[in-house]
């Protein structure tokens, strides 16, 4: 057989990575072009294993398959079983997965290369990158879960970073230029490598994880090109280059569709708890209180409700009893629609995933820009655990930090029922001036007894 | 200086390969709706899962007496395959729940 | 086929090249307005112009003495150069034209 | 100094050459893409004379410079001489200069490479597209201009022109393949290539040409990508190749937007001066004509009248006049706008072009979508020379050729003008039955000729 085979194999694979992120981008192909990736990407794997040339011992087929086959059974289960609402998190630690896979390829390759500076450069580049992305993902991944509560920040951390990263280039110069390849400098890069991702990640507000985990994926693809690079392999550098140069502007679009600035995510301008805190308690007016049982009867006699749905629900895992009270009202004639925020929650399109989780209608999740004209028409909106989609200060106020985020108009409807545990602040941590409206009732409590409590006073009405 | 433009001359067709993908890259994505981003996300985080044919490519080459470089591959295939698997099935399972539209 | 594949070994990163370039052109036209669909004809006849670089090479190598190549490559350099700058100018024209809207 | 860094300048034309076109699609960005990717093209051919590797005689270089020299002059001065409304064939033969140029390379390069079969196959590649390119844009370029006035057609040409083309292949097989290469054959080659340019262009209908141009325009592109793989030249591979590739989308977008499949284009279904011909005596009823005079005094009394340029506004050279009628109506207080269907006329933006030439306000140019709402509050619609794009059958009768194009709706208007020179039929050879509505008026006469005696009589009102 021929060995040279394998180049087409790498050129299918890569085409397969390309069409699929392209089919990716697109509702109705999406999930072909998942599927189309993922073929390509056994192709390669497997064609690297088949085709290689020279002689391989028994053992080491033994230890490719069984990391292989261990890989594919946990990295398998642990996907399958994860909540839904737990999916960011779960992307944040397979990142992690890769960049430490980067790593150890340079810790390996190291040796092999102490004749080539050339080489040593491209190693110590993609292990560093790989190692930075698995330290990083690895915070990312505690904040989002919990594990890691608060923003810690050392003083001054933003110049300290700064200083640790170009200490990090130096030194590496300073080891490929000099050509003192020994171990211990390696492995004092690498552990310097790994103490700058944590750094990175730690400062960062848990709200800002998405992006983060977005910008740390495409250093993954970075750390994979170098790999790529290393070993003339085009399937490593193209998939590699893809992710980067890809990874590099969905980051950018997310920041945009949060109207917050990639270095405020990276520098820290809010979203920190300490803030949040901090303007919580502030109160601008006086708020008006409803209880379940009178909203209970006011849906009732509603024609239209929309539902305003936002992170408070995913914490609360309240999507289930939602969707129970969307069809409880449906069957006495109320017309109701979850209008969506394209930020809503913490990461783009959570919203979408946790209300289809409990099976609601695809039709029911109105986009923002078409249900905003709908609101003067609304009876009753319900604003379940969302805070800054629909603060008016984003169009009112322009020293406002989210000032220009496009809002859901939620206070051109009649009523406004707004569920939140307490008045403290959201993600951008500042006060809402809609929770002192007129037209406002503060519906106070943990979104999952609350409105549990709700169907169940609905229930009572017959 | 003379050494950089030895280096791109050596690696001219690698480098040019390397900046038309940037190309595909961004080009690819284009106007992505807000809902997909995660998804997509997912779907990329996957792909550089390919970073495991390097560990491969370690293992295949890696001396059968060098118990060190074997362990760290041995980990690295595993790490990358946990990688690959997981990003597919995960952004499976994102898209699955999309699908429900009907 | 054996040859097809060491051609392709061969040439691989050529290939590669090829295959993203063809990626590369079709996004990076898309969405283009009807209008455009001219100018953008010709901008593109401006810059597959570079064949001139060819000739252009033709020329340095060519031996002195042979005169039919010399002659050949002269005519080449004429026509190619005519390709570049009659499309660049015509294209410039024609979009100075829609420039017109204020 | 180091002549490698032609590599980095080879990368930076590639870029700007990406780049450009990606400008060049979009209205704002356009006339500097345009520039750019000149810029790049003048570093890449520059970069490669100063850049070269091994002793030039002076000769050499004199020739050099003189045919870039002879080039620029020809070119720019024709370029910036021609005519707005000339421009599609200028566009043509440019590109056959392209195409020459790359088949002449192969000429001479084929001496060059008696010893490596695989250059040979990609010599005759590039030198058998680049002849095709070349007569076949010569053929394109008289058509458009006139010189040749019909569709010439041999009998059974079809199958005639595949057996060419299936000819060319088995011929430059058999000359790879059996190593003969011989001067003879090269030149049989290139004979042969240049006959099927000719073939293969000449029984299309002249308009279109167009679509043949933009195709021929992929076809150099392509021509050029062999040079480039000939001399693992970057530059030439992708230049080449994303105008092959970008002008064969281009070539299909242009045929959707006509609603033409590529395949009738190169086969022939319609667009064939015969059919025309024979299709426009056929009358289905009566017509009413008016004459400059009455008109004058209508469109003087109307409110709002909206103008359909198409392919006879070009044909007669009438875009001032038009200005002119359009500016006299103002005056008056008339509201006077432009409806432009995207394929009126024989180019893409032929109308937008052409009335730019004549100063027309660019807001006042409507595209269909836009304007199609508007002519049911028209109180005239003036259609100058246009046909197929104010065709009812497009909408109507599922049996025409046109059935499925969009159309400019101007049986909406409450009055209907068509000005032509008969009841010929336009480029789908149809005829058309809005011609014969009731509130149809025809104004026969070449339009320049019409329109002016059209203007004299608005001037003569006051
Ligand atoms: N979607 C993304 O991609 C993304 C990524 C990063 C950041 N962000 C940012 O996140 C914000 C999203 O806005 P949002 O309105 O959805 O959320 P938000 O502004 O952060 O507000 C969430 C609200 O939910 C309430 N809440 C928390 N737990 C709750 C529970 N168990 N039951 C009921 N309510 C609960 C909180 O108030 P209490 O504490 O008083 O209950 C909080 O005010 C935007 O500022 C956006 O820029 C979005
Ligand atoms: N735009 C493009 O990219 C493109 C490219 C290729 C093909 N096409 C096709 O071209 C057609 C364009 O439609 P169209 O409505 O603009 O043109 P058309 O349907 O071809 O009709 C043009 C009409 O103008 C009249 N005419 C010719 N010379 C004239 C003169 N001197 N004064 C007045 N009238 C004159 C002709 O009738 P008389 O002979 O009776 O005067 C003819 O019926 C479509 O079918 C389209 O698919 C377009």
């Amino acid at each position: 057989m021929n060995l040279d085979i394998i180049h087409i194999i790498y050129l299918f694979a890569s085409v397969t990575f390309i069409l699929g992120l392209k089919m990716l981008s697109n509702p109705k192909t999406a999930r072909n072009g998942n599927i189309l990736a993922a073929v390509g990407m056994i192709a390669a794997i497997f064609g690297t294993i088949f085709f290689h040339e020279g002689e391989v011992s028994n053992v080491i087929y033994g230890l490719i398959f069984g990391g292989i086959g261990l890989g594919t059974v946990v990295g398998w289960l642990t996907a399958k079983r994860v909540q839904m609402t737990k999916m960011p998190e779960l992307v944040s630690l397979f990142n992690g997965m890769g960049g430490a896979c980067a790593a150890l390829i340079g810790l390996v390759e190291f040796h092999h290369n102490l004749d080539n500076p050339t080489n040593i450069a491209i190693i110590l580049a993609g292990m560093i990158i790989g190692s930075v992305s698995f330290s990083g993902s690895i915070i990312a991944w505690a904040k989002l879960n919990g594990t890691l509560k608060n923003a810690i920040r050392l003083p001054k951390y933003n110049i300290l970073n700064t200083l640790i990263l170009i200490g990090l280039f130096v030194y590496s110069a300073y080891i490929v230029w000099s050509g003192t390849y020994s171990e211990a400098h390696l492995y004092g890069l690498f552990t310097a490598a790994i103490l700058y991702g944590i750094l990175f990640v730690i400062p960062i507000g848990g709200a800002d994880m998405p992006v983060v985990i977005s910008l740390l994926n495409s250093f993954t693809g970075l750390a994979a090109a170098f790999g790529g690079f290393l070993y003339g392999n085009q399937v490593m550098l193209t998939g590699g280059i893809l992710v980067g140069s890809a990874g590099t502007l969905l980051t950018l679009v997310m920041c945009e569709a949060m109207n917050r600035p990639l270095f405020n995510v990276i520098f820290g301008a809010f979203g920190d708890g300490d803030t949040a805190q901090a303007a919580g308690g502030v109160s601008q007016g006086t708020i008006k209180e409803v209880g379940p049982s009178d909203l209970a009867v006011q849906m009732n006699y509603s024609n239209k409700i929309l539902i305003v749905p936002g992170y408070g629900l995913a914490v609360a895992q309240a999507q289930h009893v939602i969707k129970e009270l969307e069809q409880l009202l449906e069957d006495r004639g109320v017309e109701v629609a979850y209008a969506i925020h394209p930020v809503a929650g913490r990461m783009p399109g959570h919203m979408n995933v946790l209300l289809a989780e409990s099976n609601v209608d695809y039709d029911k999740l109105k986009e923002m820009e078409d249900v905003n004209p709908e609101f003067s028409q609304t009876d009753l909106v319900l604003v379940v655990g969302a805070n800054d989609v629909v603060n008016p200060a984003a169009k009112t106020d322009s020293t406002s930090p989210i000032y220009g985020m496009p809002i859901l108009e939620v206070e051109n409807a009649k009523h406004v029922v707004v569920n939140k545990r307490s008045m403290n602040a959201g993600y951008a941590g500042i006060q809402n001036e809609l929770f002192f409206r007129d037209k406002t009732n503060m519906l106070f409590g943990d979104a999952k007894k609350v409105l549990t409590e709700l169907v169940n006073e609905l229930k009572a009405l017959d | 200086m003379n050494e950089i433009i030895e280096f791109f001359t050596q690696h001219k067709d690698m480098i040019f390969i390397v900046v038309l993908m940037v190309f595909v890259g961004v080009e690819v994505i284009g106007k992505v709706p807000a809902v997909l981003h995660t998804p997509l996300m997912s779907g990329a985080n996957a792909i550089h899962g390919v970073v495991v044919v390097g560990a491969i490519i370690v293992m295949l080459n890696s001396e059968p007496t060098n118990y060190i470089a074997m362990g760290l591959g041995f980990i690295a295939v595993f790490l990358g395959t946990l990688n690959v698997v997981g990003g597919f099935v995960v952004t499976d399972r994102m898209l699955e729940m999309f699908k429900k539209k009907k």
